[in-house]
């Protein structure tokens, strides 16, 4: 579904990642792990084409994307819950939501899937109508997920979704997650921690200094020596 | 005497639905683009000048070829953004104040050297005139205008509210970067912000036309009003820009009359002030 | 006599009532954990402890002075130092000058206030970084740049908001050394966290908030057994 | 599949003008202020001298301006308020009651700086455009206050007589004492940059424009360094509004408190790298040659040519280097870092 | 053979470069008549063409300049003629305010400098011994409105009382404003209202309203073209007819006045210095404004045809002096005596005193009537009849 190939992306001459190959598989789920500032977000960004590349491709059902402008990509299947979760902070819940569903033509479609987010997530529903820059950071973190997934993207790219969530919700994000790829919809997911991630993915690539390290499935890596004593602290 | 104060109060209402409608041209691209455009006076002028010449050298009414104006600076907004603009999105604020300030002066060289500096006008219009109601006099090209300014707010906030597009151009306005994974081309919603803010300005260019003369500096007599209404409506408010122009308008007029017309604007500018003192945000802005 | 009181604070915007009714206290030499789920009031209550708000009601005593509703820079005189949810680097800075800016509180002098700085730095790992732009750090790095900044205004009480958010666990690690390392400079730590593994072993006490409300304040391990957080927060593992 | 996995190393930041090259800039700037005391010894036109004059004073403006907007980051566009200020307290002082030019300047200034103070307290709880429209909307109120103000000339303006001539009455003949007078303010004002720059309030200033709120808890009083910021910019704005007074010997409210005066402050600083030292320097030079050259050239034709180049360089500039004449030089010198830093230390890979 | 620079400074550029325009565009023709003649007004000097006879037919060049309605732009423009252009005399500067900088240039680096058209009465109050100012100023032309009142009464037996001043809130109204302020107690009338307005107004209505409220017989007021249409729209549309609008030149003489509001502009009385139907007494302004007509399709204005003047006085200095050193010229300037049938000003001639002043210097009044601008006053030049009081809006056809 998604081959990226030899990437390498730059800020101001200054090389962030280079050389990276991930693939991740149709209703896979891939998990991207590393620490800070080793090129995860860049790499996501390069994928959803907030990031232009030096060189190297991206395939996206066999289709090269990495000259397609990002709002492109959105309609082909591609949808980014960036970092930071980047709500519009001015709107209301409801709004934000018909946003991520900006390229679909269906109304009645978007208002079942509006309706299909309150579901999956209660809390929103409550703030339907409130600005969204004056929830919460875990509120807003589960209203940009559910605003990525309005797309109804067919490869689903998440960057850090459990950044800033009570425990007892990072569980819950993470079962979204897995529900959400286990109804056919692929998704590569950036994360710090790695075990988490790790422990619901299929296959994991883990970055360092901007190239990839080691990859493997997820069990092979947590069961991994070397992994174990330079992330888990073990 | 009372005639004479509600005389002054109906004659600053229409004035000041001019200036709203100036000014939502300029909150428009400002909400959107977080830039202040300071060549949208001479926006203006080129819709006052394209009223003129289609007046002139082809005899149609203004009223008739608003839309032909609107259009064509619907045009100039985009081009101009496509040339100009686009490339400064992400400068820093001064820089992009420096620009518009540079195509304000381009635009005022470039009326000056097509069609000189003199003063036009547009003689009699469809608009021509004044009726009286109840003693109180009411210019008909005032009255057009204040009903045009009426309307184009009106669809222009039904156009951001109701539409998808304009949900797109309130999206791309809060954050460009999240709006193109939303699958929005932001580009092209800065240039939608552009060509309606521009067209706007048309608009009010036209029906201005058929009162006020034409000149290649007309647009300096209205900008720093302009600037004063959007900010007291709140930046980005289509809806204050309508509230802050009526208001600044009948303060203008009324205040001149009562306290002295060499201090209208300065009375605008103080009650401005304060009010920026207890509302920062403006009167309809967001905090 | 606790450092740090806070009694009976509420803080409403227009109908949403972030925090209410909450007091505790904090003694000097602790380290105290704010936890709660998304929204439940920690960061407000920051804000208020700090002076970005003034509370709706109540009063916040630091040394039996009543400093609620004085100005952040009230505040940080009084010794309470911050960091922010988001770091708020001062991104036309090197992390050097950066930490600077906190030093001038007390020493005006530039070179004073560069040495200070510099050992701050060291302090928090950040040594390599002294003529970096801060702009050119990653997320937690500005984190961590903001626990020096805030300690170089010699605090008698810093106020943490998810330091370790986004870490991984040997990072997480270093952290919580760090934080050790500045209570045993005497300074007294209230940390909002929602890495569990990060503030439990190391908090004196902890204070939960559910929707504003206090719901349990004890110790972590009262706190983790405590059947109203593990319903509100914690959730059954 | 690679094993090596190694402890994990940020990519290694570069820094912008590390010690060596900030070094070498204030040596060049030392020289070309050397260079500058030399200059009306082989350029003997008036006319030449003028302009240069014109290029000291448009600098020593912007070199004030920045002191507020740029370092401190609060873009007035009402400093006309100041020059006018400035230009008025001293030839009123001066002309209606025979007062010392040079007090009357410093008079001005300290008046200046007062009313700056008055002003910002009130706007300085504004921010971005709010703040910058604001300040515009005061500076056209004092200019209306000065247009209907009998004592002060109102519309018709001030004359200063120019049957005196010397330094006692800071009125000449000859460019030259103008030009070394411009040039001696131009360094007086570069110094309190400079002694700002390099001391503590040179980083509560940067820290106010980069993160107010950060900066108040750490204990930065906002509204105080604002103001502080803001009174030393509006004294040597007035002080600047002053030598005007005393060069063209005639001031009306139009030629010293007009929006487009204050507007020109600020371009000469964006020209020419806001924030930075020697910026507003370069970008006086290069806007006041381009608007005299232009006005030189084309101003006779009437059709407006002049206006069209002077405007649409200006737009050049502002689009191709945003971050002004030293934004484009710093970047410039940081990428040739980063090719030799990435040079020395091998493809990444 | 030789060529003789002046210098020219004027408003191409910003709010008045319309009326530089004008003022180019006549300027124009002086060089032209005097480098290349014109037969058709043998009466005109130099209309024989060939540059200036007592310099052996050196022709003249004009360097112009813009100084964009800024004092400081003027006084540089002015040192870079001086000192680059090489310039023997300067021409300008139309605005009061920028006249003020450029001439004070001129005084120091001693080089004439004469001023057409500028009416501020303070620039000859300088004591400047370079300064040479052609046409009459606001003093004058104030006093002139009071005068016509007079002589209202005492020739026509119109009896004018109530007075209010209009006037733009500019360094020239303001003037004005004083002035009439200060003759109006001196001469016993009743000035009801003093209103200044700003420049680059939107709206008059507040100041109509005032004077409505105020209602005078005589408004006189002195706005530029741009406010001038727009107040008398204002008046019309809030139904303020005074007894007659006495207006001081400026917007009121526009060629666009009369064009723009056609009907809506008759009876208005303004001052000129000049007018077409002055041809009557003086066949030189019907010759001459034709040959303009010719070049640019537009009549002389009060404006142009006292700049054409001031550029004929200088040639008629410099060859007088026949030599191009400024010394020379002033010293010719000072001698200056050119008769009223050598000008097309209605004017006794061209005469300095030793402020640098035209003693001759003189304004009439003219009032539209029938779309024409018909002289009025003095009565000896008068072409028409003053019609008083103007009629009400109402009751107009
Ligand atoms: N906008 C930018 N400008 C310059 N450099 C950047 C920018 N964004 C990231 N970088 C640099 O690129 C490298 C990779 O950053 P990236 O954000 O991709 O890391 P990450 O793995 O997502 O880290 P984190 O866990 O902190 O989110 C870092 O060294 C960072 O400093
Ligand atoms: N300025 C504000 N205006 C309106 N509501 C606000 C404002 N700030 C916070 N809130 C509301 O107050 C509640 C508490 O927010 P707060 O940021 O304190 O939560 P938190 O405990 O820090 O959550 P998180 O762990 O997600 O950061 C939220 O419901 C939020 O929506
Ligand atoms: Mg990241
Ligand atoms: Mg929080």
């Amino acid at each position: 579904m998604l081959q990226v190939r030899n990437l390498r992306v730059s800020y101001d001459g200054v090389l962030a990642i280079s050389k990276v190959d991930i693939d991740v598989g149709a209703g896979k789920l891939v998990a991207l792990v590393g620490g800070n500032g080793n090129g995860k977000s860049t790499t996501l960004r390069a994928i959803a084409g907030l990031n232009l590349p030096d060189n190297g491709k991206i395939i996206f059902n066999n289709n090269e994307i990495q000259d397609t402008p990002a709002h492109l990509r959105v309609p082909l299947g591609l949808s980014l819950v960036p970092e930071g979760r980047r709500i519009f902070a001015r709107l209301t819940v409801q709004r934000n939501l018909e946003l991520g569903a900006y390229t679909r033509h269906d109304a009645h479609e978007v208002r079942e899937s509006v309706d299909s987010m309150y579901t999956l997530f209660p809390i929103l529903k409550e703030r339907r109508s409130q600005l969204a820059g004056t929830m919460s950071g875990g509120e807003q973190q589960m209203l940009a997920i559910g605003r990525g997934l309005m797309a109804k993207p067919k490869l689903l790219l998440l960057d850090e979704p459990s950044w800033g969530i009570a425990p007892k919700f990072v569980t819950k994000v993470l079962d979204t997650i897995q529900m959400v790829n286990s109804r056919g919809v692929s998704v590569l997911l950036v994360e710090q921690s790695l075990h988490k991630a790790l422990a619901i993915a299929d296959y994991g690539y883990v970055i360092q200094t901007g190239r990839i390290v080691m990859q493997g499935t997820g069990k092979d890596l947590l069961n991994n020596d070397e992994i174990k004593k330079a992330y888990l602290g073990l | 005497m009372s005639e004479i104060l509600v005389q002054t109060l109906v004659s600053g209402l229409l004035i000041g639905l001019i200036y709203a409608l100036v000014a939502i041209g300029l909150t428009m691209i400002f909400g959107v683009m977080d830039i202040i455009n300071f060549s949208h006076g001479e926006f203006l002028m080129f819709g006052m000048y394209s009223s003129f010449w289609l007046y002139t050298l082809y005899a149609f009414d203004p009223i008739v070829t608003l839309p032909l104006t609107a259009l064509f600076l619907f045009g100039l907004g985009v081009i101009v953004y496509k040339l100009v603009i686009s490339k400064i999105t992400n400068a820093p604020m001064v820089s992009q104040i420096f620009t518009t300030f540079g195509l304000m002066l381009l635009f005022r060289g470039i009326a000056q050297f097509f069609w000189k500096p003199d003063f036009r006008t547009i003689g009699h219009t469809m608009v021509s005139g004044s009726f009286s109601v109840g003693g109180i006099q009411i210019g008909t090209p005032q009255l057009t205008a204040g009903v045009g300014a009426i309307l184009v707010t009106a669809g222009i906030y039904l156009f951001i509210t109701k539409t998808r597009l304009g949900a797109a151009l309130e999206a791309t306005a809060a954050d460009k970067e999240a709006a193109r994974l939303m699958g929005i081309d932001s580009q092209k919603m800065f240039a939608l912000a552009w060509g309606i803010g521009a067209a706007c300005a048309g608009v009010a260019g036209v029906l201005l036309s058929t009162f006020f003369p034409i000149f290649p500096d007309v647009g300096a007599n209205f900008i720093l009003i302009a600037f004063v209404v959007v900010n007291l409506g709140g930046f980005g408010s289509i809806v204050g820009a309508l509230v802050a122009g009526i208001l600044v308008g009948v303060i203008e007029v009324m205040g001149g009359f009562l306290l002295g017309p060499q201090y209208k604007l300065a009375i605008v500018l103080v009650l401005f002030l304060a009010v920026l003192m207890f509302r920062p945000q403006g009167l309809m802005g967001k905090a | 006599m606790s450092l740090l009181s806070v009694r009976n604070v509420t803080k409403k915007f227009g109908g949403i009532t972030a925090n209410q009714d909450v007091s505790f206290s904090l003694d000097a030499g602790q380290i105290v954990g704010l936890i709660g789920p998304n929204g439940a009031g920690k960061t407000t209550m920051f804000n208020c402890i700090a002076g970005y708000f003034p509370p709706t009601a109540g009063e916040i005593y630091l040394n039996d002075v009543n400093i609620a509703g004085l100005s952040p820079e009230q505040c940080a005189r009084a010794g309470i130092a911050r960091t922010f949810q988001v770091a708020r680097t001062f991104t036309s800075m090197t992390a050097l000058e950066n930490v600077m800016v906190g030093a001038f509180l007390h020493n005006k002098n530039v070179r004073a206030a560069r040495e200070a700085a510099a050992e701050l730095l060291g302090f928090v790992n950040l040594g390599k970084f002294r003529d970096k732009p801060a702009a050119s750090m990653t997320i937690s790095e500005q984190r961590r740049l903001a626990v020096a900044r805030a300690l170089a205004v010699n605090p008698k009480l810093l106020l943490m908001d998810e330091v370790m958010a986004g870490l991984n666990p040997t990072e997480v690690k270093e952290t919580v050394e760090v934080v050790l390392k500045i209570r045993d400079r005497g300074i007294s730590c209230l940390i909002v966290e929602h890495v569990l593994e990060g503030i439990m072993p190391i908090a004196n006490a902890i204070v939960v908030l559910d929707y504003g409300k206090k719901i349990a304040d004890g110790t972590p391990q009262a706190i983790s057994n405590d059947p109203q957080v593990i319903a509100a927060y914690l959730g059954d593992e | 599949m690679s094993n090596n996995a190694v402890i994990p190393q940020p990519v290694e930041p570069l820094s912008v003008l590390p010690g060596k090259s900030a070094n070498l800039g204030y040596l060049l700037i030392l020289a070309l202020l050397i260079f500058a005391c030399f200059v009306p010894l082989f350029v003997d036109s008036p006319s030449h001298q003028n302009v240069a004059i014109l290029v000291l004073m448009a600098a020593q403006m912007g070199v004030a301006w920045n002191i507020v907007g740029g370092y401190a980051g609060q873009v007035s566009l009402g400093h006309a308020a100041f020059y006018g200020i400035g230009a008025y307290t001293s030839t009123l002082l001066f002309a209606k009651f025979g007062l010392n030019p040079w007090v009357s300047m410093l008079a001005g200034g300290a008046l200046a700086a007062l009313v700056s103070v008055v002003i910002g307290w009130s706007c300085f709880r504004l921010k971005g455009h709010y703040f910058a429209m604001a300040t515009i909307a005061v500076a056209e109120i004092i200019q209306i206050i000065f247009t209907n103000w009998e004592f002060a000339g109102s519309a018709v303006g001030l004359t200063i007589p120019m049957d005196k001539e010397g330094w006692d009455v800071f009125v000449f003949a000859s460019k030259v004492p103008y030009y070394y007078i411009a040039l001696g303010l131009l360094i007086a004002t570069l110094l309190a940059n400079l002694v700002i720059d390099r001391s503590f309030y040179g980083y509560y200033f940067r820290a106010i424009k980069d993160e107010p709120d950060a900066a108040r808890s750490l204990g930065v009083n906002l509204r105080k360094y604002k103001l502080i910021a803001f009174a030393v910019s509006s004294f040597f704005t007035a002080l600047g509004g002053s030598f005007y007074a005393q060069k063209e010997l005639y001031i009306d409210p139009a030629s010293v408190l007009s929006t487009g005066l204050s507007i020109k402050m600020a371009l000469v600083s964006i020209l020419g790298g806001i924030g930075t030292l020697f910026g507003p320097v370069l970008g006086a030079g290069i806007l006041t040659l381009i608007d005299e050259g232009t006005r030189a050239l084309f101003g006779g034709t009437g059709r407006g040519t002049d206006l069209i180049i002077y405007a649409a360089l200006i737009i050049a500039v502002a689009v191709y280097y945003p971050n002004g004449v030293m934004g484009w030089f710093r970047s410039l010198m940081s990428r040739r870092q980063a090719a030799q830093s990435q040079a020395a230390k091998g493809e990444l890979a | 053979q030789q060529e003789i620079k002046i210098g020219v400074i004027y408003p191409l550029t910003g709010a008045a470069a319309s009326s530089g325009a004008e003022m180019k565009s006549a300027l124009e023709l002086a060089v032209d008549i005097i480098n290349n003649g014109a037969k058709s007004v043998p009466n005109l000097p130099f209309s024989e063409g060939g540059g200036l006879p007592n310099l052996k037919g050196a022709k003249i060049k004009l360097v112009f300049a813009d100084h964009q309605g800024n004092p400081q732009a003027g006084a540089t423009e002015a040192e870079r003629l001086i000192t680059q252009e090489k310039v023997v005399a300067i021409v300008g500067a139309y605005s009061s305010n920028v006249t003020a900088t450029a001439s004070q240039i001129a005084e120091r680096y001693k080089i004439p400098f004469i001023n057409p058209e500028s009416s501020s009465a303070s620039l000859t109050e300088r004591n400047f011994k370079w300064f040479f100012r052609t046409t009459a100023h606001d003093d004058l032309f104030v006093h002139n409105f009071f005068e016509f009142f007079k002589e209202l009464e005492a020739k026509k037996g119109i009896k004018v009382k109530r007075l209010a001043a209009f006037n733009e809130n500019t360094l020239w109204g303001n003037e004005t404003s004083k002035l009439e302020t200060k003759l109006a107690a001196e001469r016993g009338y009743d000035l009801t209202k003093v209103i200044s307005y700003p420049a680059k107004s939107t709206q008059l209505t507040s100041e109509v309203q005032l004077l409505k409220a105020a209602a005078p017989q005589v408004v006189m007021q002195s706005s530029y073209l741009g406010d001038a249409i727009m107040a008398m729209k204002t008046y019309k549309e809030l139904g303020f007819s005074p007894d007659m609008i006495l207006a001081n030149n400026s917007g009121f003489t526009d060629t666009e006045f009369i064009r723009t509001l056609g009907k809506d502009a008759e009876f208005v009385i303004t001052r000129d210095v000049w007018s077409l139907d002055l041809a009557k007494n003086n066949p030189l302004i019907k010759e001459v404004n034709d040959l303009f007509f010719e070049r640019n399709k537009i009549n002389f204005t009060g404006n142009s045809a006292r700049t054409f003047t001031g550029l004929m006085t200088l040639a008629d200095a410099i060859n007088r002096a026949g030599s191009t050193e400024p010394e020379a010229i002033r010293k010719a300037l000072i001698q200056t005596n050119i008769p009223g049938n050598k000008i097309i000003m209605p004017w006794k001639g061209i005469k300095f005193d030793n402020k640098g002043q035209n003693v001759y210097g003189s304004g009439i009044l003219v009032q539209i009537i029938d779309g024409k601008y018909n002289t009025i006053w003095p009565f000896d030049l008068a072409t028409r009849d003053v019609v008083w009081p103007m009629p009400k809006w109402d009751q107009r056809k």
